[in-house]
């Protein structure tokens, strides 16, 4: 595999991150959620083996392998049980209707674009042209999680955040140290724990997961 | 022995000071019985007064405290004070170097001081009430009589009376519109401080009028002629402050004998007209009510403010 | 060898605890664990102070004058905290606010943040800084939201989304820092060493480390409380458990202002213009104008204090935004006085909330008479914190503002409105409290005398007579910022 | 160890801080307590003293370095006849105060512990002391705010009272404002004297030698001239004091009026001729016109007042204003280089500093003896005292007579030779002085007459009549400490006031070291009991001879008089025969001071409400006639509420930046990241 074979397929892996962060940042139902979720996360362990290949980088493959583990089974089937176990009804509102976050999240990417160009034209990787979409997926994250209503997908829009830092290093740095790698995967282990506990302290307390509700300790009045 | 003249000279003053001032005060009641077609009591009738109630027993309320005794004798004694400072006539005196004209003004509040005090000690509301009428016109009248006499000072260049009359008398003579005003504001100011008529009535007994005195009401025995005494000596000592800081032309610079007859004389014919003219002032204008004063003491104020910014605008 | 102790203690502490954590003795190994650690961190400290700073276990530590000393701070107030949480947890386990697993969870997690603040501060590699950061923001969340109460729960929600998104805006700081480095210094671990960063800082693209610090700045900023990203602060100091909010205010802080302060020192190497302090100087002012002003409206006494942190971090930020030698110097010197002081006010505030078992202002009256070490603690740990000189804190004040009037003069009215309008907040509230007869809701208290009276002792030390070695170690610190 | 001033005034804050380390010792037992830390107190107090009259007279300076403070900003302390003044005149009065307050005090130990009271006293002691001592900027704040912080703790002795915390918070605020522009200031001017690069830019010595350009100097001195300003309670910042010094304990009360407002002045003095030197005539104006405001509103503020101590807080203001006159009528001859003259003027607002101390501490203590006795502050419901307090009856008076300048008394000469300097003003070559100053000479004119009329009706009202109080509270007069710390300071005012010669001709030292003018040779030509500044054809006044002429006479006329034994009848009073007057009946404090009122009403906010319950609304035969008024300070609503309202409604403004929605506080973050990327683009 020539390395501009390898760079395409990088770029078509890159196309389907965004896609699947869009998604994310539209669905309604909690399950489609998911399931876009875990595709987010395949592609970036696909991509990180293909660059891990491309820069004969081997601490890569062990790094794709975690996310692989981490982000496509393990997170998900957590996500999974917690929804069956609150029994989560599956309809989720946004707080600001769908085209409206769609037009923000088009802006968002053009401005990453134009935000990442002085270092694409400084970086020598074959992969430099999709600094752009890693900073896109981590904006439209923190879209997400501004725009939903609900916790589970707060942690979502949260864990899709963290997809796509993965994807910027891998796509700037051929990927961070192992050691850091390592830990950051570690971090978002644990995070998943906690958010699962709170999961369920937020029910038994608010006895709903709507984030509207926790408004209480406000200086307002 | 030219050494001890002064001092007698300054001694002499004050004996004539003490001894003319009643005559002044009986002239000018004898002057505002002719003028308002009333038989006079004559001249002498303030030492026939005075010799009275010397010999009188004292009556004394059961709560009057030391400084309801102890008064008019601060009251006298700061006035004849005052008197042997002011140059009446000779400006040659050891006593002159004592006190310039703020600390002149300021015996004078000794004695108000002292007398608004034994008003209050009683415990009378006719006391509290002249205390506080008085104190409030000496409050306002006190600056107004400063600036006069800062603006005679700023003109001679020092605030000791001898050094003023030195130069006013025996400089030479320039037109000063900043003494005229002083002198206007000064007079004001006198019938202020002295109780006279537009401020204060003197012979009045309606209490709820009387400001000097009501404080003195309940004074009796040789306390009520110590203090009747002082009033006169200071309506005495004003005239002389006036001649002095105005009309300076007859003081007698150096102590010789001749310089000292005429001096004399020309305190008598000043003294006379100035009886004069407070009688003319009295019987032509009626008793102000007491927020009424403030104006009159306020136009007082103006003038002498009036007459110091001419001083530096004009001279 | 004393890294190693130092990290080793802490994590054993804290897996031990994990299973002893509710039985009689758990506070005391918490206590001796700190100790232990206290102790380390000064053989460390002699050790940097003699020989200058030093690299460890193959190049994966990295300690000089700057790190070092808030090692020492770190690891003082952690143990002081640990005296005082024995008697605080023990009252709350009785009233039966913590639980059984409670107290296991609080006690382990206590040792292991204070392990994630010691790897933050030992650590050479950037990244492995940011994780650090991570892990301890992780260890707090849950312990905020100890008492299970709906606000306590909101508020450790919101300290978990708002931080993990900063920290991730972070991430992506580093991520580009790593890119501009590698540049320079060729692929693998090298690039994200702090000591090879700091020496060739020179030759990194400007216009990469710009942006890198951009993120950095929002990321870590979030983390030191600067306005506006400051939302979670007040919730999250004023919900948890005061030993918590007592660390959280006094150590995390400065750890995320230590971490911010060295990405400055690379950017300045980099950019050579004044950009970054600059905009530091910006969020520093924002900062305590706003937390001065909404420090007059508190009902809650640790939602004020918080917001008397965010106003105190946010002077150590102008000031380290400013530069020049004596700024710095008094920045460092504000850091460290400002975690004694607030962390020992915490301290009187957790006995005067339990004594009234209440945080509403309004209702804590007669401390004073009630009990005379919470009462004065109080009172003088408050005149400490807004700057009355005896104490130290008048010293780095005095110190930044007269910086400040000599090299940014127009700041200064700003400096001036916000110091006095937070001068005018807390004693307005702190006052009645102290101050009149005890009410009769009131019940007596055995508080904790060492934490309160060591700290402020301390305070009152640095503020009268600064040792001679603490000042050559900030002036070692200060060739480092420079 | 030689004896220098300095080894004794640090000999003297030794003491001091040993009475302060002693009191966590004592403080079981009150009453040795309140011996041991008081005793301790004047002693030192007399060290001092003795140190500044010594360095004065012989116009030494010794400076030394302290190790404490940053390593390489140690303390530098310095003793030269500018600090030395001060130091004598906050010993003086620390010396009185202090016995008086081992009597004072002893009357709390029934109410509650007195343990904060001795140790924030002696605190405030010390604070003060360093203050004058200190000589670089980082010494000089430090005691500056220790002496706010301990004054603070003194007013908050009774804290139950909610007048108490009030006027303690609205206190330490202002002193904290004003301390921190002194900050900014002595920053300002370190940053001219050595640049920025060490720590020795905040000696004073560095700051002599700044060469600041004028724009900057005149920031670096209205900086320091508001902080002072806020210390001294100059007019805008003034609010603080009446309240914290009549709630303060009389003897904390009586330092505080008495000298600690005098700090400020020496800090303003200390800025002015020691450290900037050279200024623009403007400058005095500036202050000329603060101290002439400051005076005219506290007298006739003082004149309304009900309570005695807020009446002497009040005359404080009035007091600090002349202090200020006098200031400020030196920096303008010193601005036209009138060497003489501006040393006059300095002499002036110096001799009044230590007669202010010497009879407000004398009246503070007056009040606190009433207050000991009668545990009664109001005016209106005290009367003829005179007859159960004679002792302190009497030394009020004294301070009385002092305090309306009347002449054998020491503020008599104060304000003379201020008039003095008003005199000589016409030699000033701008012509918008020369008018600025007649107006000035007759407020300063108006507001001495309107003292007498205050303490008049203070002396008056409080001693003199009968006892107004409904309940007959058994009175008795004090104890021996109090009359000795009473008896001391009218001694010293009478002193000041007869042998004037002899004290300027002790301070003359320090017009002459920091303005090169000298004024002690003319003012002594004429003979020592004559003071005649510039030349005696000039003015003259010579106190002996007016009190050994008032009482040669006084005492001719008493035995002339008794010569013929008279008898006295003691009967009721005559009150022009109205048999039954009642104690009720006689003047109170406000119809005293209701002319002065109406004159000048338009100054303040007056409510003056009058119920009448009649039965069945018939308002002409009323039961009972209820008279309310109440005075505030028109300068509260427009400069602190306006601060205050909007101080609250910028804090509701923020406040909405907090309104508790997760998302709101995500998008922060947001838009910062945005913003910040725009605008590095």
């Amino acid at each position: 595999m020539t390395i501009s074979l390898a760079a395409q397929i990088n770029s078509v892996l890159a196309a389907l991150i965004l896609l699947t962060a869009f998604g994310l940042l539209v669905q309604r139902r909690i399950y489609g959620l998911l399931h876009l979720f875990a595709w987010q996360g395949l592609f970036l362990s696909i991509s990180t083996a293909v660059v891990g290949f491309v820069a004969e980088k081997h601490h890569l493959y062990i790094s794709s392998l975690l996310t692989l583990t981490l982000k496509v089974i393990v997170l998900p089937y957590i996500l999974h049980v917690l929804i069956m176990r609150l029994k989560i009804h599956k309809e989720i509102e946004t707080v600001v209707n769908v085209p409206t976050t769609m037009l923000i999240g088009i802006a968002l990417v053009i401005f990453s674009y134009s935000l990442t160009s002085p270092i694409r034209d400084l970086s020598t990787h074959v992969t430099k042209s999709t600094i752009a979409v890693a900073l896109a997926t981590v904006l439209l994250g923190l879209l997400m999680m501004i725009t939903r209503r609900h916790a589970v997908t707060q942690i979502i829009g949260f864990l899709s955040m963290e997809n796509g830092l993965f994807f910027a290093a891998t796509s700037a740095t051929y990927g961070m140290p192992l050691v850091v790698e390592l830990g950051v995967g570690l971090d978002i282990l644990i995070a998943a724990f906690i958010f699962g506990i709170f999961f369920f302290h937020i029910n038994t307390a608010f006895d709903t997961l709507d984030v509207e509700q926790m408004a209480r300790l406000k200086e307002e009045d | 022995m030219s050494v001890a003249i002064p001092y007698i000279l300054d001694g002499l003053q004050i004996i004539i000071l003490l001894f003319a001032a009643p005559a002044f005060a009986g002239w000018v009641k004898t002057l505002k019985c002719w003028f308002q077609g009333r038989t006079t009591a004559g001249v002498l009738q303030p030492y026939r007064d005075l010799m009275k109630l010397l010999h009188k027993d004292i009556v004394l309320a059961e709560n009057a405290s030391w400084i309801f005794r102890f008064t008019p004798y601060v009251v006298f004694g700061s006035v004849v004070l005052a008197g042997g400072i002011i140059p009446i006539l000779s400006i040659d005196l050891p006593l002159s170097a004592t006190a310039d004209i703020i600390a002149l003004v300021a015996l004078f509040t000794i004695a108000r001081f002292f007398t608004a005090l034994a008003g209050m000690d009683i415990g009378t509301a006719f006391g509290g009430m002249g205390s506080s009428r008085e104190k409030t016109i000496a409050s306002m009248a006190e600056p107004a009589m400063l600036m006069a006499i800062f603006t005679v000072s700023l003109v001679c260049k020092s605030t000791s009376l001898s050094q003023m009359v030195q130069v006013l008398a025996h400089g030479e003579f320039i037109l000063r519109p900043s003494l005229a005003f002083a002198l206007l504001s000064f007079v004001l100011i006198a019938l202020a401080e002295t109780g006279r008529i537009p401020v204060d009535n003197p012979a009045t007994h309606l209490e709820l009028t009387m400001i000097h005195e009501g404080m003195i009401l309940e004074y009796s025995g040789r306390h009520l002629a110590l203090i009747e005494w002082a009033g006169m000596m200071k309506l005495f000592l004003f005239a002389t402050l006036g001649i002095a800081a105005f009309f300076p032309w007859g003081i007698a610079a150096a102590n010789d004998f001749p310089a000292l007859f005429i001096a004399a004389l020309s305190l008598i014919i000043k003294l006379f007209i100035a009886g004069v003219s407070l009688v003319v002032i009295e019987t032509g204008l009626a008793k102000m009510r007491l927020f009424r004063v403030p104006e009159f003491l306020g136009s007082a104020f103006l003038f002498a403010t009036l007459g110091m910014l001419s001083y530096f605008m004009l001279e | 060898m004393t890294i190693l102790t130092l990290l080793g203690v802490s994590f054993i502490g804290a897996l031990i605890l994990a299973f002893v954590g509710d039985r009689k003795f758990a506070p005391e190994i918490n206590i001796v664990c700190s100790f232990a650690t206290f102790v380390a961190s000064i053989v460390l400290a002699l050790r940097v102070y003699h020989d200058g700073p030093f690299v460890a276990g193959r190049e994966f530590f990295f300690i000089d004058a700057f790190s070092v000393y808030l090692v020492v701070l770190t690891a003082f107030v952690s143990m002081t905290t640990t005296i005082f949480s024995k008697p605080y947890m023990r009252r709350e386990r009785e009233h039966g606010r913590v639980g059984h697993w409670g107290m296991r969870f609080y006690h382990a997690m206590f040792q292991l943040f204070i392990f994630a603040m010691f790897l933050c501060l030992l650590t050479n590699n950037v990244g492995v800084l940011w994780i650090a950061m991570e892990l301890a923001t992780l260890a707090t969340v849950l312990l905020v939201s100890l008492y299970k109460t709906p606000t306590a729960i909101e508020a450790a929600w919101k300290y978990f989304i708002l931080c993990g998104v900063g920290i991730a805006l972070a991430l992506f700081g580093t991520v580009l820092l790593y890119f501009a480095a590698e540049k320079v210094l060729g692929e693998g671990g090298e690039a994200l060493l702090w000591t090879n960063l700091s020496q060739v800082s020179g030759q990194l693209e400007p216009t990469v480390l710009r942006l890198a610090f951009v993120f950095l700045m929002v990321g870590y900023g979030t983390k030191v409380g600067l306005v506006p990203l400051h939302n979670w602060l007040p919730d999250a100091h004023s919900e948890g458990p005061t030993p918590i909010s007592a660390v959280l205010s006094g150590l995390l802080l400065n750890i995320a202002l230590y971490a911010l302060v060295r990405c400055k020192v690379l950017v300045d190497g980099s950019l050579g213009t004044h950009l970054a302090g600059n905009i530091m100087m910006g969020f520093g002012l924002l900062s305590i104008l706003v937390a001065s002003f909404s420090m007059l409206r508190q009902k809650d006494i640790k939602r004020m204090f918080a917001y008397s942190s965010i106003e105190h971090m946010g002077i150590a930020t102008f000031a380290f935004g400013l530069g020049g030698p004596i700024a710095t110097f008094g920045a460092l010197l504000h850091m460290l006085v400002h975690s004694l002081t607030k962390s020992s006010i915490f301290f009187t505030v957790g006995h005067a909330s339990q004594m009234h078992d209440t945080q509403e202002m309004s209702k804590i009256r007669g401390l004073i008479r009630g009990n005379p070490l919470v009462g004065w603690g109080l009172m003088l740990g408050v005149m400490a914190i807004v700057g009355m000189p005896p104490f130290g804190v008048f010293t780095s004040e005095f110190l930044i503002l007269t910086a400040t009037m000599k090299d940014a003069p127009l700041m200064t009215p700003f400096l001036l409105l916000g110091l006095g309008v937070a001068f005018a907040a807390l004693l307005r509230r702190v006052q009645p409290m102290v101050s009149g007869h005890i009410p009769s809701w009131q019940h007596p208290l055995k508080a904790s005398h060492v934490p309160v009276i060591l700290h402020m002792v301390l305070i009152l030390v640095i503020g009268l007579y600064m040792p001679d070695f603490l000042s050559r170690w900030f002036h070692m610190a200060v060739e480092l910022l420079k | 160890m030689t004896a220098t001033p300095f080894t004794l005034a640090s000999a003297s804050l030794f003491i001091i801080f040993s009475a302060l380390a002693l009191v966590p010792l004592l403080f079981r037992n009150q009453r040795v307590l309140i011996m041991a830390v008081f005793s301790l107190t004047a002693i030192s107090s007399l060290l001092s003293l003795i140190a500044g009259i010594w360095t004065v007279r012989d116009g030494i300076t010794e400076s030394y370095i302290i190790l404490l403070g940053l390593p390489d900003l140690p303390f530098h302390m310095r003793l030269d006849p500018l600090s030395g003044f001060f130091l004598t005149v906050i010993g003086a009065l620390g010396f009185i105060v202090s016995v008086y307050s081992i009597g004072y005090v002893r009357g709390f130990i029934a109410q509650r512990p007195v343990t904060s009271l001795v140790f924030f006293y002696s605190l405030l002691l010390a604070g003060m002391f360093m203050v004058v001592l200190a000589d670089d900027a980082f010494f000089f704040l430090i005691s500056w705010e220790v002496m706010a912080a301990s004054s603070y703790f003194l007013v908050m002795f009774e804290d139950e009272r909610t007048e108490n915390r009030r006027a303690a918070f609205l206190y330490l605020v202002i002193a904290h404002v004003g301390a921190i522009a002194i900050l900014l200031s002595f920053g300002l001017m370190a940053g001219f004297a050595t640049g920025f690069e060490s720590f020795n830019g905040y000696t004073f010595d560095a700051m002599r030698k700044m060469d600041i350009p004028s724009s900057w100097a005149a920031v670096a001195f209205f900086l320091a001239f508001l902080g002072f300003a806020a210390k001294a309670g100059v007019i805008p910042l003034h609010v603080w004091l009446p309240d914290a010094d009549s709630v303060a304990p009389s003897n904390a009360a009586a330092l505080m009026s008495g000298v600690m407002l005098k700090t400020a002045i020496y800090g303003i003095l200390r800025v002015t001729f020691d450290l900037i030197r050279v200024f623009p005539w403007w400058w005095g104006a500036v202050i000329l016109v603060f101290g002439l405001i400051t005076a005219l509103i506290g007298i006739l503020f003082a004149i309304l007042q009900q309570d005695l101590k807020r009446l002497l807080a009040y005359s404080s203001m009035e007091n600090i204003g002349i202090i200020l006159i006098g200031t400020g009528m030196a920096m303008v001859f010193t601005s036209f280089n009138m060497t003489a003259l501006s040393a006059l003027a300095l002499i002036a607002a110096l001799y009044h500093t230590l007669n202010h101390a010497m009879f407000k501490g004398l009246l503070f203590m007056g009040a606190g003896a009433v207050h000991h006795a009668t545990h009664e502050r109001n005016m209106e419901g005290m009367g003829g005292l005179i007859h159960r307090m004679p002792w302190t009856a009497a030394l009020f008076l004294i301070g009385s007579v002092s305090i309306s300048a009347l002449p054998p008394f020491n503020g008599f000469v104060s304000e003379w030779l201020t008039f003095q300097a008003f005199l000589l003003s016409p030699a000033l070559p701008n012509p918008l002085l020369n008018l600025l100053i007649p107006l000035a000479a007759a407020i300063l004119a108006l507001t001495a007459a309107l003292a007498a009329t205050c303490f008049v009706k203070a002396f008056g009202i409080t001693f003199l009549g009968r006892w107004r109080g409904n309940h007959d509270t058994p009175i008795h007069e004090v104890d021996g400490f109090m009359k000795t710390g009473m008896g001391l300071a009218a001694a010293m005012c009478l002193f000041l006031g007869v042998l004037p010669t002899f004290v300027i001709d002790w301070m003359d030292i320090v017009p002459e070291r920091f303005l090169g003018g000298k004024l002690a040779a003319s003012a002594g030509e004429f003979g020592w009991m004559w003071l005649t500044p510039i030349s005696y054809t000039r003015a003259s006044y010579s106190g002996p001879v007016v009190l050994l002429g008032i009482t040669a006479i006084v005492a001719l006329v008493y035995i002339i008089l008794h010569a013929r034994s008279t008898t006295i009848h003691r009967v009721p009073l005559w009150g022009c025969g109205f048999e039954k007057i009642t104690p009720r009946m006689q003047y109170t404090g406000t119809a005293f001071s209701m002319p002065i009122r109406r004159i000048f009403g338009f100054l303040f906010s007056v409510r003056e409400r009058i119920e009448v319950d009649a039965e069945h609304g018939q308002r002409a035969f009323p039961k009972r006639v209820y008279y309310s008024l109440k005075i505030r300070d028109r300068l509260w609503n427009w400069l602190y509420q306006p601060v205050t309202d909007a101080s609250f409604w910028i804090a509701r403004q923020v406040g909405r930046l907090q309104q508790g929605r997760i998302q709101m506080y995500l998008i922060y973050p947001f838009i910062t990241i945005i913003i910040l990327l725009v605008l590095l683009r």
